[in-house]
């Protein structure tokens, strides 16, 4: 595990992101000014959706299709359980939220965890690409269902439909281009996918040490939000994560995935929503705070699992795999 | 030139859609935004940098007749009760072309 | 603090350059220029999206002095007329330094 | 609607930081930045395209109470004397939430 | 040529075009912000014009001299038949813009009918990126000629001298780029060309990927706007592509071009500007709308080249040539 | 020499350079909008930072830290003699704050050098970039010494601490970019070196290139302020580098650098800051006007030594080494 954590560490993605939480606490005056985060941004979804889809061709099998559909189903039912747990300490709309942002996952986390894999050396396979892009709404759907429970259909006014919160979760920008992404990559002829290598390939880790510099900052800007949030929802922020990794992991052991499949898994499971349920929830659930939902999941869970959750996970795998 | 009242608006990017679909019921002739600007209020810094776009306000200027302007703010209002930003309004001249 | 006359023009990107040239030929001692705002009005949705520029808006803000402003809208209105686009003129205070 | 006086300040970026600390000392309830604006003064065509960001302008919003503008002034202008740039106050209505 | 066609539909850079559209159409938030449309058609320009120099330096010849004067001329004389034809639906000045609009070219349908040529591995030489750099201007000037076509002198107070357009048009900034980087590549040591080759070569087809996310996107929004020009314009904008691309064909077929050359040189007779073009129109012919002619250039003429345009016209020129 | 000049002028990134600022001469409206350059100028720093980095760690040794301890001494006493001989034209704020420019360095300067070398094929180690970190700061605290010379205390209301002001310098993003990418270049894994060479080299002399572009326009944008400036500021914007040199040139030859370092230490001396150092002194030394000390940096230094001062300097190191 020490080991780990310390490969983890010493990957320079990890060190930019530390490098800009470091410039927001010295104040420095580093900035990444939009659009950069979003080009960035854009550029990780399309190389991670198109190298995904290029390995799925390769690679697609029955067991994966059903680790997917498992992955999808786990995503609906976990809202269920921290919404219970988060009622001891928010009201309904906020609950709800948090317990969607939390059961969806992060784009960004996936990525840092593939490239974990990559710099110590251990295979994954395409598919779970396919997971990062099936677990992202069924945990808006069902966290749409708890904001509404016991509501009388009147009140709702400011809410939306279920058709049309599924719509706007599908065609959400970042969730259209990975899962766009993932069929060009499908379709695309393999002489095809060789000339777009360099583009999603080559420079993917450069721009990923980027992004996550500014995401250092970003994350680290949270901080006084934070203190204002109080103690136990820091705690839920941590917490929950291990408790849904542990959740993965035992899911993964069932359903016998390759412990490089079952990390990018139980990332997924650990990581919460910064980008699709908060901009779902914000439309859908418009009575919650992204103050807190946002907050807990950028200024928190993410920094946590990309700097020591990563390498923790993946050394809980290897003693049980 | 003639009497015009100047109407902007600064809130949330995601409700600024909203504002615009009420503005457009309530007949304006049209509006100019700026998508992303800075700001500080009730609910502290607002910078646009988080990827989900929820820290990130949208600036908007609309123009509407005098004796519109009672039935634009019993629109608008609502809309930043529930979600905060400011509306001023300010007497202009419209130099009609 | 002295009054003076807050004028703001928004129209095409391309247009503006003539704007900019036309009122320094009447002397404003400065103005301030934001180069692409998203704008509708009565020639619909211009978001400055397109490659040439064609749909694009800029949005300047200048002063002038209350005897001033006839000369001024005397130049800009044909420029206007032709191209689209709004001048919106309100009494301010300058604070001089 | 109540009254407000609206403020707008246009100045180097780098000075901005100071402004908004000023402000803030003053009680002010909120502001909108625009960080980036191209203009021209007295110093000359400013467009914000050196990397040192020396020649940068930026773009400032607030309201205050009409009883509060006295001081407001008073903090603002050693500023703008010592740096350029302007500061125009406008007579507007604030539509309260 | 229905291989052909799925050839390029299953390329890349053309299925992200359509994910652009898709995004459109379904109302999704996807959205590549200014200035990054920008960056990446700055990129495009420069690397394709600098490509263009290296193999130019190398591949020069008498034959390509003379092309590029035909194609030169073509550009030149090919606005009166359209203007001929367009003043039966049109004022004189829009008719005049929109006849200098489609026989000036398109750059980035040029580098979306190199990036195909590669893809199905057929060869072509660098001095057609020349072509694209001088058939863009002699129609501008054309166009002028036309707008002003018996009128007395002293109307055009709002327009400009031809000494002026042309400055305005060898001044554009899309073609000094690819002017300026074709120069380059001409004058660079071959070491430093080899240097350039990862940004200029490596990242090009995804970089384009992204760019035509983007145009498609742009391209959707002007459905609307298309709407309201009326079938009888549509029309037009896909007819004269059409028999732009049948007399390049021919003139292709004379000078002997090689066939990938000749669909290049097509594509640039079949193309319709968007950039260079629109924007001398805009300063020299203010009276002409550019909602009639960027909107049909962009929402229907790219289009149609760009997915089925390029492999019809290389299967005409397969059975020709 | 000559020859030199020429391999230096046709170095695709000095032609861009070349290029952009033609574009400004003949008024075209090319234009690269912000963030473009500032994304340009971040990458560059990082790729700069972390490569050198990774030669550190390789190549680090007692030598090398002598010669970092020695470019820093330099770069805090050579203020004193510029600011003496400026003193004869300028104020007592400006002097100190041109020649605090005029000592610390251009990162960008320093990054076109490297290029250079590697065109020629000429070798250097990757200790320099320290250099570039650490001649910055010591340049700005002079400078602010002798802004305040014989000031008394309570005058500097608007001024700044010392501490303050190291703060300041240290904490400016672009020092803290290069900075911190050095360390992580330092400590990252060789195999994640290496999974970061696509991006931190492959498109590195692209980038560099369009970022020049971007700078000739800036440069040549400044030209009518450098006519109002007069004769003898720029004449000790040309004079000022070229004393510098010879002094590096000296003291290069005296801690026995090897040739290609040689360079990079004499471009650093020669160079001046047009980032870190202008946005110091605007900070600590308000009553400086940028339109001095910005001005001539990059509207005349900058130019000059990209263009002919850095095959110059190396053809003299060629006759002396
Ligand atoms: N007094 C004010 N003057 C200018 N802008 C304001 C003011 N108050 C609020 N805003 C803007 O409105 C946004 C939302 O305000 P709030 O909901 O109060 O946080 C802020 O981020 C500012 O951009
Ligand atoms: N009433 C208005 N209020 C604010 N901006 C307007 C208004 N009318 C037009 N504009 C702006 O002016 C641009 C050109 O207007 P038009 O020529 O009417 O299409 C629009 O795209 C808007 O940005
Ligand atoms: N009359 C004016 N109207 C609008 N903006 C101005 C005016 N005068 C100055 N500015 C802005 O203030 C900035 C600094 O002004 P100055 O210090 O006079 O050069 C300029 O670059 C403009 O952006
Ligand atoms: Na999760
Ligand atoms: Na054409
Ligand atoms: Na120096």
């Amino acid at each position: 595990m020490p080991e780990l954590v310390i490969a983890n560490l010493f990957n320079p993605p990890v060190l930019f992101f530390l490098l800009g939480a470091l410039a927001v606490t010295v104040r420095s005056d580093l900035d990444l000014p939009q659009p950069i985060p979003r080009l960035l941004s854009l550029y990780l979804l399309l190389a991670i959706g198109f190298k995904g889809g290029v390995v799925l061709r390769q690679s697609a099998n029955e067991q994966a299709l059903w680790a997917l559909a498992i992955a999808s189903a786990l995503s609906a039912v976990m809202p269920l359980y921290m919404f219970w747990l988060l009622r001891r300490k928010l009201d309904q709309p906020n609950a709800a939220a948090l317990a969607a942002t939390y059961a969806s996952v992060s784009a960004v986390t996936f990525i840092t965890a593939s490239a974990f894999l990559d710099q110590i050396g251990h295979g994954y396979s395409g598919f779970m690409v396919a997971g990062l892009a099936l677990m992202e709404w069924p945990a808006i759907i069902t966290g749409l269902f708890l904001a509404r429970l016991g509501e009388r259909p009147s009140q709702n006014a400011a809410g939306m439909s279920i058709a049309k919160l599924l719509h706007e979760s599908l065609t959400n920008g970042s969730v259209l281009l990975l899962l766009g992404s993932l069929a060009i990559g499908l379709l695309a002829a393999p002489r095809a996918a060789e000339t777009l290598k360099p583009f999603t390939e080559g420079i993917f880790y450069g721009a990923l040490s980027l992004f996550l510099l500014d995401m250092g900052m970003v994350a680290a800007r949270r901080a006084d939000v934070l203190r204002r949030l109080g103690l136990s929802l820091v705690a839920f922020a941590i917490g929950l994560p291990l408790v849904n990794a542990a959740i993965g992991l035992i899911v993964a052991r069932l359903i016998s995935l390759t412990s490089g499949d079952a990390l990018l898994f139980v990332v997924l499971c650990a990581s919460a929503s910064y980008i699709a349920a908060p901009a779902a929830m914000r439309h859908a659930v418009p009575e919650a705070d992204p103050a807190i939902y946002v907050t807990l999941a950028l200024g928190v869970t993410f920094p946590l699992n990309v700097t020591v959750g990563i390498p923790l996970y993946m050394s809980a795998i290897q003693s049980l795999w | 030139m003639r009497p015009i009242k100047r109407v902007e608006i600064i809130t949330d990017s995601v409700e600024m859609t909203h504002v615009i679909r009420v503005l457009e019921q309530q007949g304006v002739s049209g509006y100019t935004l700026i998508d992303s600007v800075v700001g500080r209020g009730e609910r502290g810094m607002r910078r646009g940098d988080d990827p989900s776009g929820a820290f990130q306000n949208s600036y908007l200027i609309t123009t509407c007749e005098p004796e519109q302007i009672e039935a634009l703010v019993a629109v608008i209002r609502p809309i930043l009760q529930r979600r905060g930003g400011i509306c001023l309004v300010t007497d202009s001249w419209w130099l009609r072309h």
